[in-house]
């Protein structure tokens, strides 16, 4: 029956995207090699080769753009893409012809090829001012003013020792690996919420709302006769959590809204295990359209790294050799009383070692 | 390009610049009306500093719980366009692979019901489709599913699982990370669609311990493809590496966490015994060193970004788990119900099995699903004494 | 005024305690030597020598003993001889030839010497049944059977990789640094408090009792009539300290008391920063006088240590290197439940990355 | 050997074997009555398998707070000698040294008045008299301070500070331990004997990393001694030690934490500003290594055994203090009025300072106490994102 309503059929089956490079030497894979910045080749125990061209993305992108993208894949590619887990788009070939071409394409349509091996990838990050209604700041704009500087880094034209990893999240719900990756962009609210009195008894429910809040900053009240709560601003560390659960606690705040960047996390458990981000700046001005204070201090953090980290050594793992006062040192920022954790496990932090430099 | 209704010089600006502009995209979509809307709201964030996007209602498609975000303007005066603006999360298939016929069909519809721009991916790995009208769910999701689409997750269910390129392209897949996402998203259809857990549960399919898709940071349940045997060497292209200038010493051998290799300049020695599978070497040289012929995968569980309790990395639950499709995962979906059996009875509503664990103590978790308590999940025994004794003590003492 | 009470003195000054050579090189000591098991010499920049010979002591001395160590560093030592930190007794010598002398005097009365270099020293220790009221177990015995057992690595008779450091305690109160040595061995109470709802109303303040304890399992309760406290037996994990702040508490109890071991502590900051001591054993039973089960199970950990460890690597180190899959399996003991954190940061003991033995 | 009142079969076992014996010391005593029903209740703990000693009630001495811990017996009608059997712990001199006239002396005092039974040392570092009546305190009270020798701590104050041997006997002390010891323990003799804290405050003072009075877990200020100039070497020794033996790079370069260290075979070349000092390579060769001449110490705060709130180990406060005797140390002990008065206005009864740093912030009790927050203090800045920021963050980020 035509009019039958389809559910619950999941996603289509993967190999029907598959080209046939792949299908044949699906987990026969032999090695990897990258042949120039964005280009890598597999080559398979066959001896078969599949060439791969990362380009770029905004990852917002319009329909109009796919659509180029599908025609540059049936040009170049029998039809075939995909797109990374850092929202790269991705290009495959099985003539090595063709790579030069793809590429000249893709670059005149604004698309640059790059982002593979030891170099910087795209940067993950959410919606911000796009979408999201508790974001602290925008994303695509911050990640936009960012990669337009650091851009010489995705391309290879500047070197790296490893591979780098920024992400970005507009507030601390954090839809992205910003807690471990190399450098985090954060957008943070660092205001109490305001509460709409008025509104408040109809949107949410009270016992919920006290509950959201992890420091328990929040109270049952009744103000002007209704019944309410209310916030002890001094035990509010802007988490937010209370404005996803309650509508009428506003947390955001066009002047006091600001950027926080954060350094040092991993995901790969390659060398040292997975790591956090920590915090490197708590506070920077929220300044659209290009975020001036931002792009300086993450640019100063990855130039500081390019020049003096070792082969193969994360920006974790370069800190870690040279010590935090070092780190702090180099990258010219205050180490202040916000660095010192004082959240539930805060005494793991602790230095409990005379094992210092002096 | 279509007129906005009004000048936007702020994000006019990030039109400039070597990196590809999100705002051109925007723009690229202009001629519809809800897109042009969004324009110029957003131009109006960059002037005021701040989000003009309230909280959603409860919308959505009939008899699923998630998969549509509700998001409305508070400015639905002035730009009617976007007085609903909802995402619609469609899941992606396994690794993200298109061809473009099947991408043209999904630009067709989101270009018949909505904004026309999108996110390749979202976070969790869906097709976003960004801006739809309420009045547009149903149509779009009716003509998804007649072409064999279907929505992913949202709100307290599971959430679209996501998975590394694995096998499709890379040597290293220790095991079918897209068999693996596809068969645990089919067989978990309804978890994934009508909510039913105290909070979200994120699944991630990460072929060797590089993880691809850094399923150790994002997700509930971590898959990581490892092996137990020894690392596959060929000694004459290690050589070919030293010869191009790889230096064995400083770059792998002394990178090695457990430094359990040494190399004489012929052979690179490993003492695979205290290999912990970092995959640092392999990556180092992918000609000459493999994973092992055993292979399977490391079962990760709880991870989390830091609301409320705190962000978590997932904790080693299965330390090798044999990953055979043609099991179809029969110990990891029991595991799984296992698990949302406890944390659906007794967590708390927003409360990540992550953080319920750490609540009611790993132990007590692991004793409740039936578990074995083996060394692999912890970093080091406890160093407090606090320790609660059964009567069984004294029996064992005996 | 013969009869004015004399008060706030503090200690004599420790300078009327030091021998003359001391006194003359005091700062000015250029580097020391281990010359055989248990001696030492300490070579100034002037070039004088000051030996110390190093004996055991069971720490409990009686006076007598005190006594005869008197006579003895008058006869070698000019009167000389101090303590350790770790309560063995040191004789200062600057003639060379009265070292085997005094070395046979103190071995005749019973006082062999060693515990120099890398050699298991002194078990630091505490109260027992000696003299403590809330102990799980004796000190003295448990230690004097340990010892015995392991003397020939006291001695230098065998060799160890590196200092080894063991220490008891006899409830959780850990009077001693058994939270950080190499092996530590603790009394533990196993069931909760038994209270005598007739003497807690005299002899207790309730609000201070409830809040003694860490897991809140004590409730104020109305017991026939009187006001008392209840213990939530599901609560407790038998601390004691209930039992410290009130006497009707008894936590002690002759049929389920026991101890455990605990392993890989360590407090110098040489090599790896100071580590707290992980659970080996979580229950032994309480066998006096000679403490089999407790003395077999230390000395298969001492044993397995010498035999695997590399130079200089620490107990500690050594298993941070294996793994503590291996070292349970070395040691022959089983992991279980009890071994994994339930306690505060219990999570940040979790296994938190892929990197794994298999 | 005097007889003891009953046969003491279980004890007499523990009077063999190679190490020395406590039950032998205890007989040397059976001669006083005390000490004989003392071993006599031992024996009878050793067949029941516990303590049968009480909780001490006040007892003391007139003007003091602390220095003598109250013992009953709970088997007073079958051990009258023992009813009353306390400890007193007696201030030790410096770095345990003596002479055998000043031991004599105490000898005498604890003959004439109690047990003849001792601890040397206590835990804390004292010299314990081991069992004596409630009648004999103030009599051997005033015996000890005749003699110039004064009691020790105990209760919620300053408790008897100790030090490791230092520039004594050892070459590597960095700062002169018995001499700040010796005048911290006498600057604060009144909150030594006059409990007025939240709960006791332990000091430590170690001349160097080794700390060989494990200040680091055990006390909560600790005093451990550093240097911040380049370690002293002198590269014939280091040659030295090679030809007898030492494997410099296995032993020595490959063990150094921060692997600064390289070894040519000729010349040991150290960048010193990566080492942290942690001794491991001048304990392989005092010798030819030594610590730098700019010397000082670190202080570090708050270490604990684990009740109530766990284990703890002290943290760096000033991670270098110059610790000349001629200052009278009037920096550290700035500092610890300080912290004392913060902690005695706020700590709660039974906090240690560790706990109470805990809960109130590092940041926020530095700031209460003047102190400047630098990044030594902590392993690495903070993970999560809730920070409480000030207004002052606005004018900063201008
Ligand atoms: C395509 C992609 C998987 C996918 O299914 O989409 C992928 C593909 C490959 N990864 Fe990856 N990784 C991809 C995301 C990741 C991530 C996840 C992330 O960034 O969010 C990680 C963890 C990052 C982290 O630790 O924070 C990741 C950590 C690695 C590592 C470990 C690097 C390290 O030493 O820490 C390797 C090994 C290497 O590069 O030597 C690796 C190696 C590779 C190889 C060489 C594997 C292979 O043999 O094919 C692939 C191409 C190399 C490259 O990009 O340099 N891949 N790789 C992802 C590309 C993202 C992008 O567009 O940049
Ligand atoms: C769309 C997306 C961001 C993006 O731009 O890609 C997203 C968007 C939102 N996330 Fe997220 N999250 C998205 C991936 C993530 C991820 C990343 C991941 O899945 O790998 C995380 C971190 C991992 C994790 O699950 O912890 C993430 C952690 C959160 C949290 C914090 C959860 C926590 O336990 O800490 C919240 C708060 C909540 O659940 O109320 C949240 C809440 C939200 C909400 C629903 C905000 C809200 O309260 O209504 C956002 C809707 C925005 C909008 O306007 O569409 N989102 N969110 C991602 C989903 C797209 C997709 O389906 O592919
Ligand atoms: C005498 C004493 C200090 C005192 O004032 O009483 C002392 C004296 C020396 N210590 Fe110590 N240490 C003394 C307790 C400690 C302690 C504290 C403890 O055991 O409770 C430690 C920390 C132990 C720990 O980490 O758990 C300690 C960690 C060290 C170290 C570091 C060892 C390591 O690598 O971890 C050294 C360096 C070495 O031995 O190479 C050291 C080295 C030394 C030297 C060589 C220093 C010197 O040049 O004079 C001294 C004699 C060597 C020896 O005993 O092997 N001393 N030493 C203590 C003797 C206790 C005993 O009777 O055994
Ligand atoms: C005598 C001594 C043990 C010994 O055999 O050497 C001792 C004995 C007692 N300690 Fe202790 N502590 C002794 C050193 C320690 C140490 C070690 C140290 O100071 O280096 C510690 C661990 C370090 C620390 O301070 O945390 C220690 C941590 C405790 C605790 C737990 C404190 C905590 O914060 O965790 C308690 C419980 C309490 O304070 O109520 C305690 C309580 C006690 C009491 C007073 C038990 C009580 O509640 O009445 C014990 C009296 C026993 C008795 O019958 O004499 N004792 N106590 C030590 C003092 C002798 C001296 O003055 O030299
Ligand atoms: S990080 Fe926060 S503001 Fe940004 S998309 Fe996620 S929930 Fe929204
Ligand atoms: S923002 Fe977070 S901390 Fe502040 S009141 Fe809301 S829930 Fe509590
Ligand atoms: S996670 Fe491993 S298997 Fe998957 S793509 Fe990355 S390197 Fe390959
Ligand atoms: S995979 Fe990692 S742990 Fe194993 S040998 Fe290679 S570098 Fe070492
Ligand atoms: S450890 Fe416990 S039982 Fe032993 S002396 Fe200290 S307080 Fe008493
Ligand atoms: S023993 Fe400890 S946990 Fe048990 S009731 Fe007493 S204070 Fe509480
Ligand atoms: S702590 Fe340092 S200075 Fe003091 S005795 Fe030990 S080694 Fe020597
Ligand atoms: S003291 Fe320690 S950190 Fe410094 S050089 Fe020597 S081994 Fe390295």
């Amino acid at each position: 029956m035509a009019d039958e309503r389809i559910t619950d059929i999941g996603p289509p089956h993967y190999e029907q995207f598959l080209p046939e490079v792949i299908k044949k030497n699906y987990g026969k894979w032999d090695y990897h090699e990258i042949l120039k910045p964005g280009v890598m080749v597999h080559v398979a125990e066959s001896g078969d080769k599949l060439f791969t061209v990362r380009a770029a993305s905004p990852r917002l992108l319009a329909i109009t753009t796919i659509r180029k993208f599908c025609d540059i894949a049936d040009t170049y590619c029998g039809g075939h893409l995909r797109w990374t887990s850092r929202n790269n788009v991705e290009f495959l070939l099985t003539d090595e012809k063709k790579i030069e071409p793809l590429i000249k394409e893709l670059a005149d349509y604004g698309f640059p090829v790059g982002g593979l091996g030891a170099k910087l990838s795209n940067i993950v990050h959410t919606q911000g001012w796009v979408h999201c209604h508790s974001s602290a700041s925008d994303a695509s704009g911050v990640v936009k003013a960012v990669m337009d500087e650091l851009f010489p880094y995705f391309t290879g034209e500047k070197d790296l020792p490893a591979k780098t990893r920024i992400a970005y999240a507009c507030c601390l719900n954090m839809c992205g690996a910003v807690h471990c990756s190399d450098i985090a962009i954060l957008g943070v609210h660092t205001r109490a919420p305001v509460i709409n009195h008025a509104e408040l008894p109809k949107m949410c429910e009270i016992p919920t709302l006290v509950a959201s809040c992890p420091t328990g900053a929040i109270r049952p009240a009744t103000v002007d006769g209704k019944q309410s709560v209310e916030i002890v601003e001094e035990q509010c560390m802007y988490c937010g959590n209370c404005y996803t659960v309650c509508p009428a606690c506003t947390i955001n705040n066009a002047k006091t809204d600001g950027i926080s960047v954060w350094v040092g996390g991993k995901v790969s458990n390659s060398r040292v295990p997975p790591k956090f981000s920590k915090l490197a700046i708590p506070y920077l001005p929220n300044n659209p359209p290009r975020w001036p204070e931002v792009v300086e201090a993450v640019v100063k953090i990855v130039e500081t790294y390019a020049a003096h980290a070792r082969k193969n050594e994360r920006l974790g793992e370069w800190i870690d050799r040279i010590g935090w006062p070092k780190f702090f040192e180099l990258i010219d920022q205050p180490f202040t009383k916000y660095h010192i954790d004082d959240f539930k496990h805060a005494g793991e932090t602790f230095m409990r070692t005379a094992q210092l430099r002096h | 390009m279509t007129e906005t209704k009004r000048k936007t010089p702020l994000i006019d600006e990030l039109e400039k610049g070597p990196w590809p502009s999100f705002v051109k995209e925007m723009k690229k979509e202009a001629h519809k009306p809800i897109t042009r809307d969004a324009i110029s709201q957003l131009e109006r964030s960059y002037e005021e500093h701040i989000s003009h996007w309230k909280h959603g209602g409860l919308v959505g498609v009939m008899g699923y719980g998630g998969g549509v975000i509700g998001r409305y303007s508070d400015l639905a005066a002035e730009f009617p366009g976007v007085a609903e603006f909802h995402t619609f999360r469609v899941n992606q298939p396994s690794a993200w692979f298109y061809t473009s016929d099947a991408l043209r069909t999904l630009c067709d519809i989101w270009d018949k019901h909505g904004s026309g721009i999108t996110n390749m991916h979202g976070s969790t790995g869906d097709i976003v489709f960004l801006g739809g009208t309420t009045e547009a769910i149903e149509p779009i999701f009716a003509d998804l599913t007649a072409n064999g689409w279907d929505l992913g997750g949202s709100g307290s269910n599971m959430r679209t699982p996501s998975c590394c390129v694995g096998p499709a392209r890379c040597e290293w897949a220790c095991y079918d990370t897209l068999n693996a996402c596809y068969n645990i998203t089919q067989s978990f259809q309804d978890e994934l669609h009508r909510p039913f857990f105290p909070y979200k549960y994120k699944f991630k399919f990460a072929g060797c311990p590089n993880d691809c898709v850094a399923s150790i940071a994002r997700s509930d349940c971590s898959v990581i493809g490892t092996w137990k045997d020894d690392i596959q060497v060929n000694n004459a292209k290690v050589k070919d590496y030293e010869k191009q200038g790889l230096d064995l010493n400083a770059d792998v051998c002394d990178r090695c966490p457990t430094r359990c290799m040494s190399w004489d300049g012929k052979t690179l020695a490993i003492d695979n015994s205290n290999c912990v599978k970092c995959m640092h070497c392999i990556n180092m040289m992918p000609k000459a060193l493999k994973p092992g012929k055993e292979r399977g995968a490391t079962i990760l569980i709880g991870s989390k970004a830091p609301i409320v309790g705190g962000a978590l990395l997932s904790s080693v639950f299965v330390p090798f788990l044999e990953m055979d499709p043609e099991s179809e995962y029969s110990d990891l979906k029991e595991l799984t119900e296992a698990i949302w059996e406890l944390w659906g009875e007794h967590g708390k509503s927003r409360e990540r099995v992550g953080e319920f664990i750490q609540r009611v103590g790993l132990s007590n978790f692991l004793e409740e699903i039936g578990l074995e308590p083996v060394p692999e999940m912890v970093m080091h025994p406890r160093t407090n004494p606090y320790i609660f004794f059964d009567d069984e003590i004294f029996e064992k003492a005996e």
